[in-house]
């Protein structure tokens, strides 16, 4: 059980790390994916399957797609792709620090408090309950979540459309 | 209605896929090696060499080795040596032949140059394709012994070229016949005492005949006076006048 | 140390790796993916809690992160976007380079 | 249940599978009990996708009046034909006897992990598909959230086909292949929410079971005979036609524009794996139509209930496969604009007006004498009329095309 975990935790990490280390997009962005499967075999380990089949679906079916869409759109030029200058070495050595920082404080947090031991089994959910659950009493953030979508589906593409007429040849 | 031609069009196919079990005149497939095409009269592919006689086709080759498809030969796939001694042709006339003739069809592109450019009719198109060899240098290269093939052949696959050929060259040897019997007539009537201008006179004339079948072939062969038949028609009268 | 120790560090990691990335990383696309990987380490720790910590009303965990799933993916598709119209305008998505609101 | 569900020859796959796991201790049956099912899966549908293929190829010509693949015999008797059949081992002979070519400047790693990638996957959606009665890999809850999931990794193998080619045909390709496959995957799943609004249940061996009843005896409930079914089956059917890149919707592999698509760089061993994996998907998502709307293993009628459940899931496969390669051998491939307008203004409304007609539809259940026929009017009405005001607004400005010189 235990095993199964460090071997999920290996690879979700070593590829969330590898991807923000790459200097090649493309290879970040698949590394990525990786870890986002990694983390819903996370899920599948806790007993959350649905999550976990949502969280493949829309992680590595969907999002992953706009992401490589998006880096294949913005072409990089050669001229960014020189080496940082010291700007933003000094940048990239505070983030790091910062997130060194917090990592040791929220280890800490966490290495220091109890809990109470947990149940054996993870707890019985069915897909039915959970969409009942959806429907009754989380029905309205169900409906807001619904509008953000659309809305943001909506936004998306107006923002990535371009101004260009359409030609009168192009009507099919 | 959105989806109607989709309808018509499975209803086509389906209708193909039943006929093609009952109506063998749909199928267009011919299943190949069991079942081979008839091809067109004017197919052609690879030349050979036409002898008059099938029972000794080295001894009656047409050809006398004068190279002029050896040189005309765009990607020089024909190899001729010519003999050192010279044999009587279907003419009865001494020819040199071909010691050595050879056609490298893994060269050759079946242009037919050769076939327009030789005065004699010696060379033809084939009609074969299936030459597939396992060795594509030895196998390929054709020989004097595998090209020669008789005349009867040659009106096999080209049956109205052929006749059109014979009946040339027979024309041609008839009135070399008359020809050759003209002078002798005239040999035998002429003065013994003047046998000098007699000879000048007569010496052009034999040589009418050899000149005459290098112009001819190429007309016939080349019906189109605009292209090439004019100036070589032009050119052989000027030669023989 | 619980299981619930190790998934909560876990998340640990995957959390500052995500900020180390969005505040390390100078490409706008990097910057908004470590942004999602924080994200994603916050649902890991719903789910951690929801199968190892105390009784809580059914699949309340599970929800919590459907939502999230939702909505990172409406964050996704909008940085995404407007990453590429910042591409448009500037010819490059470096982070420094975008100053300007005004196009 | 009637005895026809406890015959022998029902029982047997499974009696033979509990027979040979006996044999092992008893730690390792759980294990062996697992295997022997992947086992059986993967050597039925690889065979399944073996004789598709010469299926295939042979229907094609026959729809197209030639003659199709008919020499291939076996390799030691001469003169023995046996219409072709072997064509399949052949033709896998041949591939895995390939030189596998790799381009000097492609990404060596994403080359070799795409086709491992989309076979991977591709094999995984057969987990949660009823292939019998109690002949289901794997039960799982939400069985057709895990389909929909594994089929969308396929997506990303194709991106890494085309992107590590480093061959701009094969990245137009995948672009392509992309934008396809994400166009469709809302109608797709779109056409399959009424399904599990009405079943009540994400389960596919659930959903087989709804379907399990007959009117009079020889009327199957099958999901096909509603109004909302019919649509849903007609717009899954569409939508699987592009989710596996077939003719008309196989522009992805558009050879007069795009060579190969992404699989131009890929030769040998890993393009017969690409190959593979798309009549592996193309199997997997006509075995979910079948599950869904076709009744999945139940047999049309109640006196035909003696034949197996799991041949009665193979014939009505066999149907939905022999009739994607018939209308590949009919329609014309679309151009991408069409493509994607297809889907986003007929396909997604469509599908969107589906869904509310499945929950009139459930909540009229109990409507009955008089008012069943006006349930029916109404649900077919919900669904015709769209359809033909949509399609006449879709196809507005076409007419047969006219031929001035041709007659």
């Amino acid at each position: 059980m235990t095993t199964a975990l460090i071997l999920i935790a290996i690879l979700l990490l070593g590829s969330a790390a590898a991807a923000m280390l790459r200097r090649n997009l493309i290879h970040s962005a698949l590394l990525l994916i990786a870890s986002w499967a990694g983390v819903a075999a996370f899920y599948l380990w806790a007993g959350a399957e649905f999550v976990a089949f949502a969280q493949v679906l829309i992680y590595v079916g969907a999002i992953s797609m706009v992401v490589l869409f998006a880096v294949l759109l913005t072409r990089q030029n050669p001229v960014a792709e020189l080496p940082a200058e010291p700007a933003s070495r000094m940048r990239a050595l505070t983030g790091i620090t910062v997130a060194v920082c917090t990592a040791a404080i929220l280890s800490a947090a966490i290495l220091s408090s109890k809990f109470t031991p947990a149940a054996d089994t993870a707890p019985q959910t069915s897909v039915k309950q959970i969409g009942l659950e959806l429907m009754h009493r989380h029905g309205t953030a169900l409906l807001i979540v619904g509008v953000i979508l659309t809305v943001a589906l909506l936004g998306a593409t107006i923002l990535a459309a371009t101004d260009a007429k359409e030609k009168p040849e192009d009507r099919p | 209605m959105l989806g109607s031609g989709i309808i018509k069009g499975l209803a086509v196919t389906a209708k193909n896929f039943v006929g093609s079990y009952y109506d063998p005149a749909r199928m267009t497939t011919v299943e190949y090696p069991e079942q081979p095409t008839v091809l067109p009269e004017n197919y052609r592919n690879f030349p050979f060499l036409v002898s008059e006689n099938a029972t000794d086709p080295m001894g009656t080759l047409r050809c006398v080795a004068c190279q002029i498809c050896e040189k005309e030969c765009p990607p020089q796939c024909i190899i001729i040596e010519k003999s050192k001694d010279k044999k009587p042709d279907a003419n009865g006339k001494m020819q040199l032949y071909p010691a050595v003739f050879g056609i490298d069809t893994s060269v050759c592109m079946s242009c037919q140059i050769c076939v327009e450019v030789c005065p004699f009719d010696a060379i033809k198109m084939d009609k074969v394709f299936e030459i597939a060899a396992t060795d594509r240098f030895l196998d390929l290269y054709l020989n004097r012994e595998q090209l020669a093939k008789p005349n009867t052949y040659y009106h096999q696959i080209h049956p109205e070229e052929a006749a059109e050929v014979d009946g040339r060259l027979t024309a041609d040897r008839k009135a070399a016949e008359e020809k050759a019997k003209a002078t002798a007539a005239a040999k035998a009537a002429a003065p013994v005492a003047a046998p000098k201008p007699a000879d000048s006179a007569v010496a052009p004339k034999p040589a009418s005949p050899a000149v005459k079948p290098q112009d001819e072939p190429r007309r016939l062969v080349s019906p189109k006076p605009g292209e090439g038949g004019s100036p070589l028609g032009e050119g052989g009268p000027a030669k023989s006048s | 140390m619980t299981p619930l120790h190790l998934c909560l560090l876990i998340s640990t990691g995957l959390f500052c790796i995500g900020l180390a990335g969005a505040l390390a990383r100078s490409n706008t696309i990097l910057v908004l993916l470590g942004i999602e990987l924080m994200l994603n380490a916050a649902n890991l720790n719903f789910i951690a809690f929801w199968r190892f910590g105390p009784p809580s009303p059914p699949a309340n965990g599970m929800i919590f992160v459907l939502f999230s799933i939702a909505v990172a993916a409406a964050e996704a598709a909008v940085g995404l976007a407007l990453i590429i119209a910042v591409y448009r305008h500037q010819n490059n998505i470096r982070l420094q380079d975008a100053t300007r609101l005004k196009g | 249940m009637s005895p026809a569900s406890d015959s022998y020859l029902e029982r047997a796959p499974l009696e033979l599978r509990d027979w040979l796991v006996q044999f092992l201790p008893e730690p390792l049956q759980w294990l062996a009990h697992h295997l022997i099912t992947v086992v059986a899966v993967l050597a039925v549908f690889g065979t399944f996708f073996a004789f598709t293929t010469i299926a295939e190829r042979k229907l094609l010509a026959r729809l197209q009046n030639r003659l199709g693949p008919n020499r291939s015999g076996l390799p030691w008797i001469k003169g023995l034909k046996l219409w072709g059949l072997t064509q399949p081992f052949a033709d896998a002979v041949k591939t895995l006897t390939k030189e596998d070519i790799v381009p000097a400047t492609a990404d060596k790693w994403l080359h070799f992990l795409a086709p491992v990638i989309v076979v991977a996957f591709s094999l995984m959606t057969f987990a949660v598909l009823p292939f019998g009665r109690n002949m289901i890999p794997v039960e799982l809850n939400a069985a057709l959230l895990y389909f929909f999931a594994a089929g969308a990794a396929t997506e990303l193998a194709i991106f890494m086909a085309g992107w590590s080619s480093r061959n701009k045909y094969s990245l137009l390709a995948a672009m392509r292949a992309l934008a396809q496959l994400i166009s469709y995957e809302l109608p797709l799943i779109l056409s399959v929410v009424p399904i599990v609004l009405v079943a009540g249940t994400l389960s596919t061996k659930a959903i087989v079971l709804t379907q399990g009843y007959w009117t009079s005896g020889f009327l199957p409930h099958w999901f096909v005979f509603t109004p909302w079914g019919l649509a849903g089956f007609l717009i899954f059917i569409v939508a699987a036609l592009a989710e596996s890149n077939r003719s008309p919707f196989d522009l992805p592999e558009a050879e007069s524009e795009l060579i190969a698509g992404h699989l131009t760089e890929y030769s040998g061993f890993k393009y017969a794996l690409f190959f593979m994996a798309e009549y592996f998907g193309l199997t997997a998502l006509s075995a979910l139509g079948v599950t869904l709307f076709l009744g999945g293993w139940q047999a049309p009628c109640v006196f035909l209930e003696f034949i197996p459940s799991y041949l009665w899931f193979m014939l009505k496969l066999i149907g939905m496969i022999v009739f994607f390669i018939w209308v590949r051998g009919t329609l014309l491939r679309l151009r991408i604009d069409q493509l994607t307008r297809l889907a986003w203004k007929f396909l997604v409304p469509l599908a969107l007006l589906n869904v509310g007609n499945a929950a009139f539809w459930v909540l009229s259940a109990h409507w009955a004498g008089p008012l069943q026929l006006v349930r029916w009017a109404v649900s077919f009405a919900v669904i015709v009329i769209p359809f033909v005001i949509m399609g006449r607004s879709l196809t507005a400005g076409f007419a047969p095309r006219t031929y001035r010189y041709a007659s």
